[in-house]
Order: structure tokens, then C-alpha cells, then sequence
């Protein structure tokens, strides 16, 4: 059964298409938009959570950018090449970029960037570095990157939000947490910082010198923040608020709101972070270190009905560990689909005898709350005595990273290639206190371990297919986390604000290229 | 005249008396009438009230029965808020007692003590002590406690102080009691009928303070409380209006008659009120 | 004069009031008729719930809600009051008739300036402008005798004494010259040199004025002092009405009789002596200084409630300790009893010494002195039976329960309850049967002295005569010892054989009862003396 | 004088009293689990060990709680709050930008709660018995007895949603650039829905106290005797009656103004309107340790500035307090 609200997105999608194709783009006007929760700070590369890459995203930019296929094209790199042993990387700058201060950007702000700044501060940016062997500046325009052996998924990684440009001129020798450059941040993208009114607005302008000719078409972008779900919906139907970025009005909200007039829906966007979200089953101790009483969970969620009821019939049920954005992703796989009897069957093989499981749902709004009351009750019917554990964002990342938990909602980023979002999740090594974003269940297996690391270096794609399959097929038997839903996030906006979305990262650079047909 | 009849000369405490008792009997009949847990998905969502025979006020987001989750979150709401009072009461009335019999020194520290619990806004900290503990009914009843109790001290001060000189208190001192005794059987008996109006309007209170931190999500997810189903259809209150507006209006109703029966008992245990209304 | 004196103000005829219903009758006044005449005093005198205050009311309009005349008229300068609308009844008042109440610590505004309130009865019936509404205020103020009146005239109540309070009332109560004055128990909230004061006040300004003056009042000796002609009600009723000479003379009703013969004699009390001179309580330069806590930078501020008090009180004996307010007679009782810890001092009942007593001990020693108390309606615990009330204290010290119940029937029995009264609760005793109450717990612990504070202050007179009977009675069966406090010199000749007059927490004088009374030496206990209202009047009718 | 001396006592036992509270505040919020570490680490969506110990070595939080207890009191004693760990800005300078909206709406609302409630009491004190005393009475018990958030949802959806009269949230109209007037009356336009909502439990509260300390004060002598005097009934009901009956009003009304800044919370949430009562409410989400227990200073400090206001008041209003002194 196709959604409703599936169904007119991609009527939309079509629509869309047409009319961006009719009309040429208008320069000036204003978009009002939201930013949810209100972000810590703007400078990326130093914040890398979603608020900051939302906004700072049309202020900072990467060398590359992403196709809503995840095929690089070029950013401040105008080219580049790789060598044929995969181990180098050079890459090619912009002549003509210029800093928000009037300095020229040039090779030297990489090598700081990538070299100082980001292997001080910044974490999913070490994870990569750690790959590389030197980074150098061979002229001013021209960086190479020296690997200390193949790594596949390099390509994927120098996406702004990860591996933002910083200005060296102004970041160098300075205590970078403490810059006083953070509060009026400097970057190179299409919009230059203008005010910020804590707990109300941040307000963009146009960036008049901006290396591509005739962008952005937008005057300015103003940021609002609303704390409160309902008042975000009204101030999109009262026509206060032209966009709504994805996650920022329940999803119960959205059917109402996308059949208004005059607003479109796209679900674009996403794909170089194809959020996945998943069940985090303790493999430590209790029920659910027995794999049938894993198995046992994924039969009994009617998964389905939390995608048609919750989430607008919007994502995809997923297979297994691999999401269908993912490369490598073996779709032969047996699904686990809704079977509450295989579930009682399973927990009477193992002798499940009633003893208390806990829930901790993800602290994030109203639909995670009711996922976890479906589940809990999904659970009940089959049998398993559930209690949910309520929490806010503390709580539930102190209880993860204790381990102090027995089922927790949560969801995670994918980055396109399973070296840089999957196999985090599973390898034995990645287990540690402390973080809810390692291997938090706990999931050890030897050969695991051997196929996801020979994988990440293997070379050329073919060799690394083959590892991938056989390491999906141990996963899909063992069930070391459950495979709850690749989200699908709906973007609500004005029909008259054209070319929104056009690359993976979608509203965390989408002004760029955004124009108002009014 | 006897206790009800004096009870039942306000019309008003008796129409709160008689909501009251309705919605006792829901708590009560609940696992009767609907005898399958209030959280089972039974329906298609979004069922709106009276459209459908066995679901006279519709199903919610996820396809529950409104009808049966209003009914079992009677009982939710009336223990929170019924165990919540008497904890409140626990702590109020003995600190409130201590301070207003022995005077001096120790009702200097105790009420320097409550003062200071209430120079933090109560919702404030209602809301602080919930996310320290983590939603529960524990802690949603420990947290409406903590932050209720400070008035009953202080009734219970004032009413002690106004008592220990009293002359038959004296009397009893007089004749060798011990200063326990007189607490509980001299004073105590006497402070009863003000507590007891007390502990109604915050029996109220409790269940409006659970309902505004269920609101802002800080509930306990395993039972249906009215303050959960109001909190949880907040989102959705435009495209299904009933399933806040029933929750909202059994709130409403409870505080309403709990309110009224309040001001009854305040009639018919303090006479000389009830002559000047 | 005469025919000033025959011109009849206000006429009452066949005059019923009716109380709402579930009160404990269905009238409060009924068929009441009396006549108030211009430049005379008329006195309604009666115990509590004798309706005494209805017909005033009446006439002012004010009666409480749902109480309403319901037969009769009530004539007025030729006008019925009752037929009146509240309109035309309120620019009658305050303008054509005044009226002075009881409690003068509440009858005035706690937030409005004395002037203020006064000039408000102008601006009430629209005389004159605001500036001589003030100047009008002062020279009432200095009429009725207010001490520096030129400041009171701008002081808050709070800042003036209970008399001085009451003067400001009848300064109001004149200020537009009224016909008629009503005046409701003025005098019984203040002591006893401030009622003669008072009194004093009202008779010298209606001889002045030639007002009519109607004067509801309990006590016969204000009606012997001030009152022209008297009407005498009970449950609603008049009993008897006359000239004050011939009702206070020759009372014809049974019942006037009796509230007569009820008044604490003012004949010189018999020669009495104790039977033992074995000393009991023996009290040495006991001291007691009250301080106010202060806080961290105000003042604390001292009142020396005892100085230097030395007594002594043999077996079997009765000491009156006789005083105004503020005496320190209280204080002294409280201390005797050990409700009070003196600064020092000693406080030797029969060789021990109990003042410097404390916890378990001193709760051990308790039961040796027991203590009536004064008010019969806050002295009982309302939730607690009459028997076991009285059974506490033997309970306390170790008694089985079911024996100490069964001892309070016994007392209960001896102080003319009946025994059967074990089982009730305060609520269904009057005050006068509660006061019996008090005295049998009182009893029960067999204590070797008993202090009475006040102990029939609060009594109708009729009762306060049967229950000192009663004490009377006890004292010559039990061989009480017996110090009895108490601010009326006329109750205290009655029962004491040995009297200590107190002033300013210092003994001033003390001697039989009998020496007191007729040859006082001090300044202070012979304007005590002086103060009893109707002393001259009542003597002379004994004589 | 007699002002200064009361309000320096006042301040000092304020500031003890305040103490007090940052070291109950400061021990009371180390029981929460998680630190603002672990959540700031949290939102990046991916974090390892060394990022979450530069993060609590940048905030002091790898000490041991004595000595960041420690650091923490001896910076407030010189007013030096600290910087909030989320936003990375001076916590006195987060709190003073937010603390004017809180106090415009809660001293609206204060006001009209406050004005009407007395009016609507009096009235009904006047009315007792009668049909429309007894419907003002009724609105109060349901105004009270209304859960407020539910108000405030229900009036959003009929004001802006249906009639589109006003503002759904938010404190001015962003972008419209009104200045002078037009900026106010924009503000005044915003507030109208958060202020009237937080004003109705508390007009009741108000409405019922008044009736009821009114028809005690009719029972009092002093009414007696101006009924005595032959004053008119509206005299005696505004000289006598209101002005003893204010009184109480007093005391809980100063109360209530310090309690608001926290009954402001959910107001401030539902229309978005940018005070510190939501501030703490994220604060506490958040755990910025320095934030929170900063919001909780100013707030205690407000409550503590409304209670010596209030004395001050009732000092005025009451000569006896004066004279007891």
C-alpha cells in the first residue's frame, strides 16, 4: 500500500521538474525558515549537530558537494584526480574565492583546516583523517591528500558539513573554542552571517561577492526559532514561515500541512546522511543477549504500521544492516516481516520466562514517543514484559553510553559508503563507555570484524561487494541491533520557492541555489 | 445539623460531590468496561467521536480507544494526585506541627526551611526534580509532593501556634502529658478540618501540575494519565480536536468538583465561614 | 425639665423579631414594647441570648441577615422605622440617632487616620466642607476628653488605648448631634477605672445634650450607675420594666430578683480565717520579665510581668490576687502552675522548690497544682468526650483508663453533672455546666493547690454566682487550698479569705479580705475600689 | 529610613537565602544524569572519547565536585555567572536579553490578573447570593480549574488559526522592521494572546481570594459602626470593605508575581515567546549546568525582590506594621 502522502510527493516531484524548467530565476526576496532546536553555535566544523549544519551550511562550504546520488561535484575543488593505487589525492581549488572578510581562500586554509583545526576538533573528521598519511599544499591552489593505504569511501567525505573550510587568517595559533571570530562566523558560501536574536531569529544576507556568477538569487534567509511544534505548524499556515526543514513540525502535522495550498513536499535531500533508525538490543546481558529473543523482537514490530501510521508512509522497512542508500546492499536477504506468532515461537524455544525488559525511547518529539508505545505494546502482544523507561537527552545518552539499557530507539547517519556510517555499529573494537554512537550493543564477532576492515581498504569496488555480502548475511542472522526504518524526512515548503533541493545535503546548502517565483 | 446536611446546604459542593463520585466510579469500572489495555492499536487512527459503535470518542494517533484510555487515566489521575497529597501532607504536617508547637529556634530553622523551598518557583522545580529522577510515577508523585508541601507546613504552623496556648491545651500540659500526646491528641484533631479543605484544592492542584509536566513530555510513558493523552494529542490538536478537548474537559471537571466538594467541607467543618456566604 | 424628661424619642410597640431558621428559637424579641424618652438613660439589661440587643438594632437598621421584625412597630420622630427603606433609613443614622459598640479595639477602621473617620459622619449626611469637618473632629475629640487631641486626631487606632478608642466611637456617635444615642455593652471590653471613666463620659454628655440614651448592658452595677429606667429581658421577653430606684430596690419578677441577689455582694465580706497557719506555697522574690525577640537589628523590647513577688498560702486557705490588666496577676498564676518559668526565684509547695523545674521532672511534679481556667469554651478540647477529658490527667500519671473514667463520672457527679456526662462532648454543655467541667479535671489529679485564673470572669452573672457557690462547697468538703485570680474585687471578697492587690507586676498591698475592703491603705486599691460600678447606688439600696 | 534599614536587612538575609539556593541548585542538578558533554557530543551524531574529554576539560567538569562547586559559588560572590556550555556566551548576558520578555509578559499578565480579578471579586462580593455574583464565581472556578496549556492551545487555535486576529507566537513580527510605535504596537499585538492566557488562572485565584477576604472584612465591627454613621453602601464597601480586604490580596499577590516567572514556562513554550522561563526549561534539557543554575539565581532573586516589594507595600498600606516596628 502506497501512502497518501507518498503518493503526492512524488506527484509534486514531477510538477516540480516541469515548472523549474519553465521559468528562469527571479534575483531578491527574503525566505523564512526554521531551525530546530535552536543551535549551540554557528561555527561549523567546531559544531557538527543538525541545527548548526542547517543554517552554517549556506555560510561554510566543502571542496565538494553531493548529487541526491552521491556523486561528487565540484565545490571550492574545481577537479580532481586519484592516483590508480587509491592511495593519492589531489585536489584542485577556485581561483576566484574570497573569505566573507575580504581574504582570498586559498590552499594553505585546507591544509590548516583539514590538518589543525579539524584534528583538534572535530570527531567524524579524525575518523576519516586517520586514513591519511599528509595533507600538503604543492601550490596555492592545489592540495594533495597521501593515504596510508586505499580507504574506499575518501570521496564521500568532504562534504561541509564534515570537512568545512575554515579561514586560516583568522582561526591559526588562536584557542579555537574561545576565537572571537565564533561569534560572527566567516566562511566562504553563498550567505554571510548578519544578527542573531538568541531564542528568536538568525538572519542571513546575501553574499554579493560570491564566486558563482549571478548567486545566490535570495536577498537573505531568516532562521526563527519556535520551540513549540504547534506554533511552528501555525507559522508555516499562516503564512509567516516559507519552509519547513524536515523534522520540524511533527510528522502528524504534516499530512494537513502538505495538502494546503500552495505548498509542496519533497523528500530529497537526505541522502548522503540516510538516516537509519534502529532498536539497540543489549547483547551484554538478559533476554536480549539470547539472538532468538532478538530475533523474536524484529518478527513481533509491525514495522509497517509504524511507516503507514507515524511516519506518513514515508522511508522504507528496511532489510538488514545495509540501508537501500547504502552501497554494497544485498537485497536477498529474507526480510523480517510482522510475525507475531514466529516471535512466541521463538521465545518459547528459549524459555523466556517473563523477566522485565526496558524501553528507552529517543527523546526527539512526538512520533519516537508513540513509535516506542507501538513497539511496547507490539512487544506485549507477543508476550515480552516491557517498561518504558521515559528520559530526556541526558538521561538517554548517559543510560547508552553506560550501556545501562536493554532496548533503545535511536537513529543514525549512513554517509553513503558502509566504512563511514555502517560498520561503526558493529565492530568489536568500537565498543566503549561513554558514547551513544560506537558499537553500544555490545555485538562481538571475529569475522565480522575481519570482513568490515578488509572491506574499508579493499580495492577496487568489486573486492569490496564480495566482503560486504557475506558480512550482511552473519548480521542478518545474528540481529545485533534492530532494523527499525530508513527514515524518510519530508521537506514542506511554498510552491513559489523554487530549486530548494538539489544535492544530498538539501536545506543545509539549499539557499544557494533557491529563488522566489512572486 | 448534621456533617452533610451543612455539606449539602452548598448546592455547588454537592454538584462537585456528585461529579466526583462519576468519576470514581469510571476509575473503578474501567478494567470492567474495558477490560483490554487502553494502549492496544484497535482501530484505524484519527476515528472521530461517534463514527464508529464501541468508540464514542473516537481512537487516537495510533488507532486507541479514547473511550477506554479516559477511563483507566481516571484512576491514574486520582492516585497521582491522591498519593501526591498525602506525601505532601507527610511532610507538611509534621514540619508544620514541630514548628508551631515548640516556637523559637526550631520554627526559626523549619520555616527558614520552607521559605526557602518556595523562593524557587514551584513549577520550576516541579519540572527540575521530574528530569533529575526521570519520568515516573514515583518521581511525578515525589516532584508535586517536594514542591506542594511548603502551604500545608505552614496552615499547620499557624494553626499549631494559634492552638498550643489554648486552654486546654495548657490543661493537658498541666496534668503531665507528654508534649507527643498533645501533639497528636490535643492540637492535631483540631487542625484537621482546614488540612482537610487544604489537602482537596491540592489533591486539584496535583492533578493540574501532572497534566502541565506530561505536557511538556515529562509524563511517565506506562500508564494513561489525562495530563499524557492531553500532552500526547497536543501535536494534533488540529486535525483531531477531541482527543485534548476529552481529556481537557475530565481535567477541568475533577479539578472543578474537587474545588467544589472543597468549599463544602470548608462550610461544613468551619460553621462560622458558612454563615457569611 | 419635665416635660423635656416626658418627651417620648423612640416608642417600641409589641415589637417581634424573628431568627432564621435552625436557630435554637424562632424569635429572637417578641412583643417587646418599651418607650426611650428625651434627656433620659434607659438600660435593657439581660444574660447572653435575652434578645437585649435585637430591638437596638431594630431601630438602626442594622440587624444581621435573615434576621427581620415580623410583628410591631418601632416609632421614631413620628415615622415607623420598620416600614422605612434602607435609604431613608441610613440618613437617620448617624445624623438623628448614634450608637456606640462593645468592642472599641475593632469598631474602627485599622487603616483610616481618627479624623478621618470622624469627619466621615459629616461628609456621610453632606455638612459642611472638609476643612471644617477636621476642625469639627478636633473639638470633639477635645469634648470627649481624648488626651493631646490634636495629635490622636491624626493617629491610627492601633495607637490608642481601648478607652481612648471607645471615646473616638462616641465622639463619632455625637458628632451630628443625635436625638437618640444607642449605646451596646460599651463599657464591658475595658477594665474596670476605664468603664468608670466611660460611664462617667456618656452620663455627663446626655445630661449636656439632653439626648435620649438607650443603654444595653449585663451588668446590673452599670444599670445601678447610669440608668434613669430600666427594662429587664430574658429569652426575649421582658420580665420587668420601671424606674432604675424601683426594679433595682424592689425587684417585683422572680428573675430580677435573682440577677440581683446574683451581683457579687458589695456588702463587707465576713471574717474569715484558715483553718491551719501550715504554710503550702511559699513564693520567694519571684521575678519574671517578658522579652519581645527581637531581630538581627531591632531592639528587643522588656516587660517586667513579676518584680520581686513574695506570698505565702497556707493549707487550706484562699488568696485573691486582685488586679488591673497588665498587673502581672496572671503572669503570677502561670508561673505557680509552671505554664510560665520564672527568671528566678523560689516557688516551694510544701518544701520542694518548682521553679526551676524542667521536662520529665517537671511533668512529674504537675499533678501537685492543678489550674481552672478562665474561658469555658476554649478550655475544653472539642473533640475530645467530657470523661475522658477529665480522665486524662490520672491517665497521664499512670491510672488504668477504665478506673480514671470511672473517677470522672464520680467528679462529674460532685460538681452536679450526673456521672452520665462521661460520655458527651463539650459542645452539648452551656458555659456556666463547662466551667463545672473544669473544675472536676481540675480535681482529678487530688492536687494540693489549686490556681483559678479567672475563672468566672466570663460567666452571666446568675452562673458566676452558682459556680462560686460550688467552689465555696468544695473548698469546705475538700479542704482546698486555693489562689484565685481575678480582676473584680467584688468576686474576690466573695470567696477569698486573704487578698493581694497587684499593679505593674508588683505586690502593692495584701491583707484578710475584710481589711481590704474597708480600710485599703493604698492610693491604687482604693480607686479600684471606687471603680466598682454601682457601689454607691447598690449600697445604698442595701443600707 | 525606616525603608533603608528594613530593605539592607531584607538584602542581606536575600543574599544568604541566595547562597543557599546556588549551592542547593548547584548539588540538586549534579543527581541529573548526563552531563551537557555527553549531549553537546550527542547532537554531533557522532562523537569519540576525546572529543567528550576536551569538552569537559573545557568546562571544568573533569574536576572534582567540590573544587567546581567551589569555583562555581566564588564566581557568582564577584557576579560572574559563567558561560553557558551550549552557546558558548556569558550566562548574565543569555539571561538579561531574555529576563525584559519574561518580565513584560509576566507583569502584563500580573496587572490584568491582578486589577480584574479585584474587580471581578468585588463584584461578586457584592453580588453574593445573587444570579450574576454567582456566574463571576463560576467563571473564576473554571478559569481555575482550566489546565493552562490547554488555554493557551485552544486560543492559538481559535484567535490566529480561525479568526486570524492575532499573532500565533513569537515576540515581534521578525523581518517587519517596525521601530518607534509601530514596533510597540506590533509587541502589544504579540502579547495580548500569552498574557491574557497566563492572566485568566490567575484572575481567578484573584477573583476568589477578593470575594472571600471582602465578605470577611464586611463582617467586621468597623463596618458596623461607618453602617452606624449612615455612609452609603459604595463607601463602605470601596473605604472600609476593599481597603481591609486588600490586604491579604497583598501578601498573595506578592507571592504569586514571584511564582509567575516559573508559571511562565508553558506560556512562554506555547507562543514561543523568547523569556528565561523556556530558557531554563532548554537549560535543563540541555544540562548547561551554568545557564540553569544562573536562571534559578535571578529567579530566586526575583522572588526574593517581590517579597520586599511587597512589605514595602503592605507597609504602606498597613500603618500598623509601621508603628509595630
Amino acid at each position: 500500500m502506497k501512502h497518501p502522502l507518498a503518493l503526492a510527493i512524488s506527484a509534486a516531484a514531477l510538477a516540480f521538474t516541469t515548472t523549474a524548467l519553465a521559468d528562469a530565476p527571479q534575483q531578491g526576496g527574503t525566505v523564512n525558515t526554521i531551525v530546530q532546536p535552536e543551535p549551540p553555535g554557528l561555527v561549523l566544523g567546531m559544531i557538527q549537530n543538525a541545527p548548526t549544519r542547517v543554517v552554517a551550511g549556506n555560510i561554510y562550504e566543502g571542496l565538494l558537494r553531493y548529487t541526491t546520488d552521491l556523486e561528487p561535484i565540484p565545490q571550492l575543488a574545481e577537479s580532481w584526480d586519484v592516483s590508480d593505487d587509491g592511495r593519492t589525492y589531489t585536489f584542485h581549488l577556485r581561483e576566484n574565492v574570497t573569505w566573507h572578510d575580504g581574504e582570498p581562500f586559498t590552499a594553505d586554509d585546507v591544509v590548516f583546516s583539514a590538518d589543525v583545526f579539524h584534528r583538534e576538533l572535530n570527531p567524524s573528521a579524525r575518523a576519516v583523517l586517520q586514513h591519511v598519511e599528509s595533507i600538503e599544499a604543492t601550490d596555492e591552489h592545489t592540495v594533495v591528500f597521501t593515504l596510508i593505504e586505499p580507504f574506499g569511501p575518501f570521496l564521500l567525505s568532504f562534504e561541509a558539513g564534515t570537512f568545512t573550510m575554515v579561514p586560516e587568517h583568522l582561526y591559526a595559533g588562536t584557542d579555537f573554542r574561545n576565537n572571537e571570530h565564533n561569534d560572527h562566523p566567516i566562511g566562504t558560501g553563498p550567505f554571510k552571517f548578519a544578527n542573531w536574536e538568541r531564542g528568536t531569529v538568525i538572519e542571513l544576507v546575501k553574499n554579493d561577492d560570491y564566486y558563482e556568477e549571478g548567486l545566490p538569487y535570495l536577498d537573505g534567509v531568516n532562521w526563527h526559532i519556535i520551540p513549540d511544534g504547534g506554533s511552528r505548524a501555525v507559522a508555516f499556515e499562516n503564512g509567516t514561515i516559507d519552509v519547513l526543514p524536515s523534522g520540524t513540525v511533527e510528522n502528524f502535522d504534516i499530512p494537513r500541512l502538505s495538502e494546503m495550498d500552495n505548498v509542496c513536499v519533497t523528500e530529497e535531500g537526505h541522502e548522503y546522511f540516510s538516516p537509519y533508525s534502529m532498536l539497540w538490543m543489549n547483547n551484554r546481558e538478559g533476554p536480549t543477549a539470547d539472538k532468538r529473543f532478538r530475533q523474536a523482537v524484529m518478527y513481533a514490530m509491525d514495522r509497517e504500521f509504524a511507516r503507514n501510521v507515524l511516519w506518513n508512509g514515508l522511508g522504507k522497512v528496511p532489510l538488514s544492516a545495509f540501508g537501500s542508500n547504502a552501497r554494497f546492499q544485498d537485497d536477498s536477504l529474507e526480510p523480517y516481516d510482522y510475525n507475531p506468532e514466529r516471535a512466541r515461537e521463538l521465545l518459547e524455544e528459549m524459555g523466556y520466562d517473563g523477566e522485565e525488559v526496558t524501553i528507552l525511547p529517543l527523546p526527539y518529539g512526538e512520533t519516537w514517543t508513540r513509535w516506542a508505545e507501538a513497539v511496547q505494546q507490539n512487544l506485549r502482544e507477543v508476550g515480552i514484559n516491557v517498561r518504558t523507561q521515559a528520559t530526556d537527552v541526558g538521561g538517554w545518552n548517559q543510560r547508552l553510553g553506560d550501556w545501562d539499557y536493554d532496548l533503545a530507539f535511536t537513529y543514525l547517519y549512513q554517509y553513503g559508503d558502509p566504512a563511514l556510517g555502517i560498520s561503526r555499529t558493529y565492530l568489536s573494537d568500537n565498543i566503549a563507555k561513554g558514547s551513544p554512537w560506537n558499537n553500544v550493543e555490545g555485538y562481538e564477532n571475529a569475522r565480522v570484524d575481519e570482513l568490515f576492515n578488509e572491506a574499508a581498504t579493499a580495492y577496487p569496488d568489486e573486492e569490496r561487494e564480495a566482503l560486504y555480502k557475506e558480512v550482511q548475511e552473519i548480521l542478518h542472522e545474528d540481529v545485533p541491533v534492530g532494523w527499525l526504518m530508513e527514515l524518510g524526512f519530508p521537506t514542506l515548503y511554498r510552491c513559489d520557492v523554487k530549486d530548494l533541493v538539489n544535492s544530498s545535503v538539501g536545506l543545509n546548502e539549499g539557499f544557494r541555489d533557491a529563488w522566489l517565483d512572486r | 445539623m448534621s456533617f452533610f446536611a451543612r455539606f449539602a446546604q452548598n448546592r455547588g459542593a454537592l454538584v462537585g460531590l456528585i461529579i466526583l463520585l462519576m468519576i470514581i466510579a469510571m476509575a473503578i469500572l474501567a478494567p470492567l468496561l474495558f477490560p483490554e489495555s487502553p494502549w492496544r492499536m484497535v482501530q484505524r487512527p484519527f476515528l472521530p467521536p461517534l463514527s464508529q459503535d464501541g468508540f464514542p470518542l473516537g481512537t487516537d494517533t495510533m488507532g486507541r480507544n479514547v473511550a477506554a484510555g479516559l477511563m483507566h487515566g481516571a484512576w491514574v489521575s486520582l492516585l497521582i494526585g491522591l498519593v501526591s497529597t498525602s506525601v505532601a501532607l507527610l511532610i507538611g504536617v509534621p514540619l508544620g506541627a514541630i514548628a508551631g508547637y515548640y516556637g523559637g529556634l526550631i520554627d526559626d530553622i523549619l520555616m527558614r526551611f520552607t521559605e526557602f523551598f518556595q523562593t524557587i518557583p514551584n513549577f520550576a522545580l516541579a519540572i527540575v526534580l521530574v528530569a533529575i529522577m526521570q519520568p515516573s510515577v514515583t518521581s511525578i508523585v515525589l516532584a508535586i509532593a517536594l514542591v506542594s508541601w511548603p502551604p500545608v507546613a505552614r496552615l499547620v504552623r499557624a494553626e499549631f501556634m494559634s492552638l498550643r496556648n489554648r486552654e486546654y491545651v495548657e490543661a493537658a500540659r498541666l496534668v503531665g502529658q507528654t508534649n507527643t500526646t498533645i501533639i497528636l491528641r490535643q492540637i492535631l484533631p483540631n487542625t484537621l478540618s482546614p488540612i482537610i479543605v487544604l489537602a482537596s484544592l491540592m489533591v486539584a492542584t496535583a492533578i493540574l501540575l501532572e497534566s502541565s509536566l506530561s505536557f511538556l513530555g515529562l509524563g511517565d510513558p506506562n500508564v494513561m494519565s489525562w495530563g499524557y493523552m492531553i500532552g500526547a494529542a497536543r501535536t494534533v490538536i488540529r486535525q483531531a480536536w477531541w482527543l485534548s478537548f476529552f481529556p481537557g474537559v475530565a481535567i477541568l471537571l475533577t479539578v472543578l468538583a474537587l474545588n467544589l466538594v472543597g468549599e463544602g467541607l470548608d462550610d461544613a467543618l468551619n460553621p462560622k465561614l458558612s454563615r457569611e456566604r | 425639665m419635665s416635660d423635656i424628661a416626658t418627651e417620648t424619642v423612640l416608642s417600641i410597640r409589641q415589637l417581634s423579631v424573628a431568627l432564621p431558621k435552625g436557630a435554637d428559637r424562632a424569635l429572637a424579641v417578641e412583643d417587646v414594647s418599651y418607650d426611650v424618652k428625651r434627656g433620659e438613660i434607659m438600660c435593657v439589661v439581660g444574660e447572653s441570648g435575652s434578645g437585649k440587643s435585637m430591638a437596638a438594632n431594630t431601630v438602626m437598621g442594622l440587624l444581621p441577615k435573615g434576621v427581620r421584625p415580623v410583628q410591631g412597630e418601632v416609632i421614631f420622630e413620628g415615622q415607623n422605622l420598620i416600614t422605612l427603606t434602607e435609604k431613608q433609613h441610613r440618613a437617620l443614622r448617624g445624623l438623628k440617632i448614634g450608637m456606640i459598640f462593645q468592642e472599641p479595639m475593632t469598631a474602627l477602621n485599622p487603616l483610616m487616620r481618627v479624623g478621618a473617620q470622624i469627619a466621615e459622619v459629616f461628609e456621610a449626611h453632606g455638612k459642611l466642607t472638609p476643612k471644617q469637618r477636621q476642625a469639627r473632629a478636633l473639638e470633639l475629640l477635645i469634648e470627649v476628653g481624648i488626651p493631646q487631641p490634636e495629635k490622636a486626631i491624626s493617629a491610627y487606632p492601633f495607637e490608642l488605648s481601648g478607652g481612648q478608642r471607645q471615646r473616638v466611637v462616641i465622639a463619632m456617635a455625637l458628632a451630628l448631634e443625635p436625638v437618640l444615642l444607642i449605646a451596646d455593652e460599651p463599657t464591658t471590653a475595658l477594665d474596670v477605672t476605664t468603664q468608670a471613666q466611660i460611664l462617667e463620659l456618656i452620663r455627663d454628655l446626655q445630661r449636656r445634650r439632653g439626648m435620649a440614651v438607650m443603654f444595653i448592658t449585663h451588668d446590673f452595677g452599670v444599670v445601678a450607675e447610669i440608668a434613669n429606667r430600666v427594662c429587664v429581658m430574658r429569652h426575649g421577653q421582658i420580665v420587668e420594666i420601671g424606674e432604675a430606684s424601683e426594679v433595682l430596690g424592689n425587684p417585683q419578677n422572680e428573675y430580677t430578683q435573682a440577677l440581683i441577689a446574683a451581683i457579687p455582694s458589695n456588702a463587707v465580706p465576713p471574717h474569715r480565717e484558715a483553718n491551719t497557719t501550715t504554710p503550702l506555697l511559699d513564693i520567694k522574690r519571684l521575678n519574671k520579665v517578658f522579652r519581645s525577640r527581637g531581630g538581627w537589628f531591632k531592639p528587643s523590647r522588656e516587660v517586667r510581668a513579676l518584680d520581686d513577688v513574695s506570698l505565702t498560702l497556707a493549707r487550706g486557705e484562699t488568696v485573691g490576687i486582685v488586679g488591673g490588666s497588665g498587673s502581672g496577676k496572671s503572669t503570677l498564676g502561670r508561673c505557680v502552675v509552671r505554664l510560665e518559668h520564672p527568671d528566678d526565684g523560689e516557688l516551694l509547695l510544701d518544701g520542694v522548690n518548682l521553679s526551676q523545674l524542667k521536662g520529665d521532672a517537671l511533668r512529674r511534679e504537675r499533678h501537685r497544682v492543678q489550674m481552672i481556667f478562665q474561658d469555658p469554651y476554649a478550655s475544653l478540647n472539642p473533640r475530645t468526650r467530657v470523661g475522658m477529658a477529665i480522665a486524662q490527667g490520672p491517665i497521664a500519671n499512670g491510672t488504668p483508663k477504665a478506673q480514671a473514667l470511672k473517677q470522672a463520672g464520680e467528679l462529674l457527679d460532685m460538681v452536679g453533672l450526673g456521672a452520665s456526662s462521661v460520655e458527651r462532648y463539650p459542645h452539648e454543655f452551656s458555659g456556666g455546666q463547662r466551667q463545672r467541667i473544669g473544675i472536676a479535671r481540675a480535681l482529678a489529679l487530688n492536687p494540693e493547690l489549686i490556681v483559678a485564673d479567672e475563672a468566672v470572669s466570663a460567666l452571666d452573672v446568675s452562673i458566676q454566682a452558682q459556680v462560686l457557690e460550688l467552689l465555696e462547697e468544695l473548698k469546705q468538703r475538700l479542704s482546698l487550698s486555693l489562689l484565685f485570680i481575678t480582676h473584680d474585687l467584688r468576686v474576690a471578697a466573695q470567696i477569698c479569705d486573704r487578698i493581694v492587690v497587684m499593679q505593674h507586676g508588683r505586690i502593692v498591698e495584701q491583707g484578710s479580705a475584710e481589711q481590704i475592703f474597708l480600710h485599703p491603705r493604698e492610693a491604687y486599691t482604693r480607686s479600684l475600689l471606687e471603680a466598682i460600678p454601682g457601689r454607691s447606688a447598690s449600697v445604698a439600696a442595701t443600707a | 529610613m525606616l525603608y533603608a534599614r528594613l530593605i539592607i536587612m531584607r538584602l542581606f538575609k536575600a543574599v544568604i537565602v541566595l547562597f543557599l539556593i546556588v549551592i542547593l541548585n548547584f548539588l540538586l542538578i549534579q543527581l541529573a544524569p548526563g552531563d551537557p558533554a555527553a549531549i553537546l557530543a550527542g547532537e554531533a551524531g557522532a562523537a569519540d572519547q576525546e572529543f567528550l574529554n576536551q569538552l569537559r576539560e573545557r568546562f571544568g567538569l573533569d574536576q572534582p565536585m567540590y573544587v567546581q562547586l567551589w569555583r562555581y559559588v566564588s564566581g557568582i560572590a564577584m557576579l560572574d555567572f559563567g558561560y553557558s556550555y551550549r552557546l558558548g556566551v556569558p550566562v548574565f548576558d543569555l539571561i538579561m536579553a531574555r529576563l525584559p520578555a519574561t518580565l513584560l509578559l509576566t507583569g502584563t499578565a500580573f496587572l490584568i490578573s491582578l486589577v480584574l480579578g479585584i474587580i471581578a471579586g468585588s463584584m461578586a462580593a457584592a453580588r453574593v447570593k445573587k444570579p450574576s455574583g454567582s456566574i463571576i464565581m463560576a467563571l473564576a472556578l473554571v478559569f481555575y480549574a482550566t489546565p493552562l496549556f490547554w488555554v493557551a492551545l485552544m486560543s492559538v487555535l481559535v484567535f490566529s488559526v480561525y479568526l486570524d486576529w492575532l499573532p500565533a507566537y513569537g515576540f515581534y513580527t521578525v523581518g517587519a522592521g517596525y521601530t518607534g510605535f509601530a514596533l510597540v504596537l506590533d509587541v502589544a499585538k504579540h502579547l495580548i494572546l500569552p498574557a491574557t492566557t497566563l492572566a485568566l488562572f490567575f484572575m481567578a485565584i484573584y477573583t476568589r481570594m477578593t470575594r472571600t477576604s471582602m465578605l470577611d472584612a464586611a463582617q467586621q465591627d468597623y463596618v458596623k459602626t461607618a453602617r452606624a454613621k449612615g455612609l452609603k453602601p459604595g463607601i463602605i464597601q470601596r473605604r472600609h470593605v476593599l481597603r481591609n480586604a486588600l490586604l491579604p490580596i497583598i501578601t498573595l499577590a506578592g507571592l504569586q508575581a514571584g511564582q509567575m516567572v516559573g508559571g511562565a514556562i508553558l506560556t512562554e513554550t506555547v507562543f514561543a515567546w523568547p523569556g528565561i522561563g523556556r530558557l531554563m526549561f532548554e537549560a535543563l534539557q540541555q544540562r548547561d549546568y551554568n545557564l540553569l543554575l544562573g536562571i534559578f539565581f535571578f529567579s530566586a532573586a526575583l522572588v526574593i525582590v517581590f517579597n520586599i516589594i511587597t512589605d514595602l507595600v503592605y507597609r504602606l498600606a498597613d500603618p500598623r506594621i509601621k508603628g509595630a516596628s
